[in-house]
């Protein structure tokens, strides 16, 4: 049941060190950063900090006023940085989890478990990258862009959102040397004929080695459709309920196509990254 | 010094803290060295593979979550032939749940789980979300008597039967399950429940019902583990809502040899790590010397205060 | 216009919300007036007085509490002359709880009920707090078979059945209620539970074990109404852990006409008020003019992302 | 059921008007009074301060630091004064639901429901007042010390403690004019048979109309005898567990004595204050 990618996916058992912990640390900051999204900078300990792009934690999100999360709730790593000893997360207020969350303030304390899962591989031969996401998505590869810079590969960051305004991260992508593009639902470019078109001219123009992307299935069936044609890998982030977070419930299963038969895979553990081709829509 | 060892029948336990089927993989030894546990509970399989429920399969409730995960089994091939190699590493009974829609069945995966490695079959005769509308064998103490008769028939291993708390006969099942054989009772599965989104007007569940687990079951999981085991004369082992060293001292005090934590593993997957010191140092605190001080001292009830034997 | 009106069987309420039996006197009039309920349910009694349970005769839990009651009774005599006529000078439906030990007293104490001023009799054969071990007519068909049918023939005022979760066979009970001749089904009552105090190794209640209520038992309630709605064709009240608008939404969306709120009230007397005037609130926003347009529109399950036909 | 005394206790239903309320009130103060007391003050709305000593409230403790209080928990009133709109509760941080209270801070709020029960009475020709009490007891008979001044009653209050320093209450009810004893285990003058003496002492000398007591069954007993002795009546504050509070639950009962039958009467409704002669110790 395991599948080989470059890098990380279903790697054999003994490649898992214990590596993820369960520990409380500092709100350093939890602010917003439009109407929808706020900023969290945790302090945190260097025995959660050795983590990849793509990776995601579990937060035990604070009981307050009235709501009663009891689940952990997983986000993507925003940010780290080990050397200032530093965590971020992006997070949209939702529900119950997300706004317990909310309410904490510089100095309350948060129990957060990770990092987990298997985030991004990017293998020597992917030298021109193309990121395509919208919303919380561009959260869960902020990191990626960080990784790109410092291994020196090119970056085209596709950025997707409902108006200009609300299209986030667009500034720490150029700080990573990103090309930008911001395409929106207002001037029609963020639809998928409209990418269509502007990916398959990069691709004609500058050449593209492999794509990333999150969530949304229609993104997905595009990229799929594109990679195809062109025979361009990539890889995505998805996202399903959880419980555990680390591979014990089950909960978290999705459909994956290997070859003819079709099979379950655990977004927490042999994800939240799957090859863009097996992940099913 | 404090001896925290517990038996199970024949089999002597390090301590009474193990994890419940379903909620534990070597996954967890991510976080903790999973050779401390007083046992090692792996979750339900069947012996030909299934793929589990339909998604959403958990939801989060006020004080506990609920599932219907279903059992997504590999096989018994997997199972003997990836699965128990990896579990012989540690030197820590291991207990394998087995489930089955028959009788028959049941008997046949027991005899073929009868192999060396493997210290207990805790037969999963309760989980509710297999059967329609979560009617199981543990419903009712005539089914409980046929599949564990077969079960022990089919094999010398300690058998372990799980109950379930969806049964309007707790006492009649456990009796039941005593009498046909098993050698310690695992009290309880989960309790069968309903959510719903009232915004899309949905069940929460793909599976539309689903067991609760988690503090919210403790009181109803807690008083099945009592009548168990006043009611037989085999070790109870409580299951239900444990999260804390007082969830633990409970059913310890209520008459049960050692415990199982589920969904507290979740929350917060260093619980049973924390619960075993916690234990130790509660012993260490208050002069008790073994567990054995512990199990089944629930004294007398009454605050004295009122007569009831008058108007 | 929003209408609230529910119907359940012949009667019409101006509501669906009305209170638990046993949560619920007078005395709530000291905080709003009670003339704005869908129906008045009062306490379960039983023909001759009966003390009830010793103390202490209640517990908090993490979500929600416990109760041995019992059921203290100052008789029918006591119930005709002195609490009816206080019940009189209200416009609402009077719900009258009865309990027995036997399907004779049950159906004596019935015919005894049956006069004016009393608009349903709702018969408790679910509390389990007074049966040994928690055991009740309601935990089997058979035995609710029979005591419904003996109740029905007593009386031709609308009757309504209560049942308990403490069941395995919860849709053969249902079933067994309503070919009896109940009107309507009342689901449920508590769940039996045990708590103990770890420091005194005491039980928190006199009684041992007792009845657990509120949001803890909220998705074991709902599923058993959920079920009960579904397999029989009488109205069925929910009742169970309901303290919010979502949760009565639940019920209602599941297949109740109607909902009874028991605990909640003990945190927050003015809770019942609260809900009508939020689900008037609701219903208004969401274009909704009747509680028809809610009862029993659960939608299909599943999100759609997981095909569970494969492994 | 009911019983008839001077004021208030099992008074007909129809004197019940609606009287109480549920309310969400502003925390002025929350303070320590020594190591087990703390003090709380809050800004309350006429509807709820119509109060008499005696009385109780039902708070709805807040859920805090893993504790999960559930049921709301009854405290006396230690203080109202309805011109100020103000409500005081003296209270002792013994479990889950205290231990919520004592971590509110000023401008929080809390929700509060009462004034609940029958207060004490304080009939004309009760001039000549006595009051023994110990611990939280003293909290409780605190207001009753402003009313018997406000209607110019003499007053004894004996105030039981284990050491001298943990006597509460005492300039409260000198303030109210009352002359103030305390009697300590440390000095042995606590002990049932001392305060004994003490009392024939006082009745003996001055005379006493009536007594006020609260909670310890050893002083019940013992003012129940004197009282026999010397036929003086008097009143107690009970306590018990209890969900309601309103009188709906009947988890709050406790056994009197009617003539030669055994009644039950629920603390917070015929109570919690009951005559001495009836209660059962
Ligand atoms: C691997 C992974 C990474 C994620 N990264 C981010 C991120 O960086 N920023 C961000 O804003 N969100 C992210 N999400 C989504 C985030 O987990 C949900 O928004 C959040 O759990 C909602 O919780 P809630 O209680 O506020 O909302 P509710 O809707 O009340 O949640 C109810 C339940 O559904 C679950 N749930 C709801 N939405 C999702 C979802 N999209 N995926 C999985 N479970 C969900 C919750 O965990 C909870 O158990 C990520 C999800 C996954 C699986
Ligand atoms: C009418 C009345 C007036 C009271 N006035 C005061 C007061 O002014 N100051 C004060 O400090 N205390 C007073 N008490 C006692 C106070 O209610 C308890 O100390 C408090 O409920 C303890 O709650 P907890 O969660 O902190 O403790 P826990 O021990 O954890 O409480 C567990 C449960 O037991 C109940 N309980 C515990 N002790 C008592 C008790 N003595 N009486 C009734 N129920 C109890 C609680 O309400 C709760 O439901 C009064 C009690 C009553 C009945
Ligand atoms: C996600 C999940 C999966 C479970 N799977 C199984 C299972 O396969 N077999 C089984 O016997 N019990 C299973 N259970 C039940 C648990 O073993 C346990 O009996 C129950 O959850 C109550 O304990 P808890 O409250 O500590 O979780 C499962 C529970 C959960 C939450
Ligand atoms: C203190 C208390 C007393 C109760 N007494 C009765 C009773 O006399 N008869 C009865 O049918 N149900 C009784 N019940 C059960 C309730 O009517 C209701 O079925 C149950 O509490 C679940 O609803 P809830 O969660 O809203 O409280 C009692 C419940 C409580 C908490
Ligand atoms: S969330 Fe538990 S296995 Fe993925
Ligand atoms: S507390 Fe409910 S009747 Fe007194």
């Amino acid at each position: 049941m395991s599948m080989v990618t470059p890098l990380g996916h279903g790697s054999p058992r003994d490649s898992f060190l214990p590596r993820c912990a369960e520990v409380s640390v500092r709100v350093e900051r939890n602010d917003p950063v439009n109407e929808e999204y706020r900023l969290m900078v945790l302090r945190a300990p260097d025995a959660v900090l050795n983590c990849s792009p793509g990776q995601f934690f579990q937060l035990l999100c604070p009981v307050a006023g009235g709501d009663t999360p009891f689940l952990r709730r997983p986000m993507s790593i925003y940010g780290y940085d080990r050397a200032a000893g530093l965590l971020q997360f992006l997070y949209k207020v939702t529900g119950a989890g997300t706004r317990g969350l909310a309410t904490l303030r510089e100095g309350d304390m948060l129990n957060v478990l990770g990092p987990l899962g298997q985030g991004f591989s990017m293998p020597n031969e992917w030298r021109r990258l193309m990121l395509v996401a919208r919303g919380v998505g561009l959260a869960t590869l902020a990191p990626l862009a960080k990784e790109a810079q410092r291994l020196g590969r090119s970056l085209t960051a596709i950025c997707s959102a409902r108006s200009p305004e609300l299209a986030m991260s667009v500034e720490l992508f150029r700080d990573c040397g990103a090309e930008v593009i911001v395409v929106t639902d207002t001037d029609g470019s963020s639809a998928p004929e409209a990418l269509r078109i502007l990916i398959e001219d990069r691709i004609a123009r500058d050449g593209v080695d492999a794509f990333y992307t999150c969530g949304s299935s229609r993104l997905l069936r595009l990229l799929q459709d594109i990679g195809a044609r062109h025979g361009i890998p990539g890889e995505i982030a998805m996202e399903q309920q959880m419980a555990c977070g680390l591979g014990m419930c089950q909960a978290c299963v999705r459909s994956f196509r290997e070859g003819d038969t079709i099979r379950h895979r655990r977004v927490c553990r042999e994800g939240p990254v799957f090859p863009i081709a097996e992940a099913l829509a | 010094m404090t001896d925290l060892s517990t038996r199970i029948g024949e089999l002597r336990l390090a301590n009474p803290i193990m994890p419940a089927s379903g909620t534990f993989t070597e996954d967890l030894a991510d976080v903790f060295d999973l050779s401390i546990l007083g046992a090692h509970v792996l979750k339900t399989f069947t012996a030909e593979p299934r793929t589990g429920n339909p998604t959403p399969r958990v939801c989060d409730l006020a004080s506990g979550m609920m599932n219907s995960i279903g059992i997504p089994s590999k096989g018994l091939d997997h199972f003997l032939t990836r699965a128990l190699p990896f579990w012989a590493r540690y030197d820590v009974p291991l207990v394998v749940s087995i489930s089955a829609n028959s009788s028959d069945e049941f008997a046949r995966l027991a005899e073929a789980v009868t192999v060396p490695g493997i210290a207990v079959i805790e037969a999963n005769i309760s989980c509710p979300n297999v059967e329609a509308d979560g009617r199981a064998f543990a419903v009712h103490a005539d089914s409980t008597e046929r599949v564990v008769r077969g079960l022990r028939s089919a094999t010398d291993l300690p058998l372990w039967v799980k109950l379930s708390p969806n049964t309007g006969e707790p006492v009649e099942v456990a009796r039941a399950a005593e009498s046909a054989g098993a050698d310690a009772l695992v009290v309880a599965n989960t309790v069968l429940g309903l959510a719903i989104d009232v915004s899309t007007r949905k069940p929460r569940l793909g599976n539309v019902m689903g067991g609760v687990s988690g503090p919210a079951i403790k009181p109803i999981a807690l008083r099945m583990a009592y009548q168990a085991a006043r009611s037989t004369s085999i070790p109870v082992i409580g299951c239900g809502g444990i999260a804390t060293l007082e969830d633990m001292l409970e059913y310890l005090i209520a008459g049960c040899a050692a415990v199982q934590v589920g969904t507290a593993t979740f929350q917060s997957p260093t619980t049973m790590q924390r619960l075993l010191a916690e234990l130790e140092a509660w012993m260490m605190a208050n002069g008790i010397r073994s567990i054995a001080e512990i199990i089944g001292t629930l004294q007398e009830a009454g605050d004295g205060v009122l007569s009831v034997d008058v108007m």
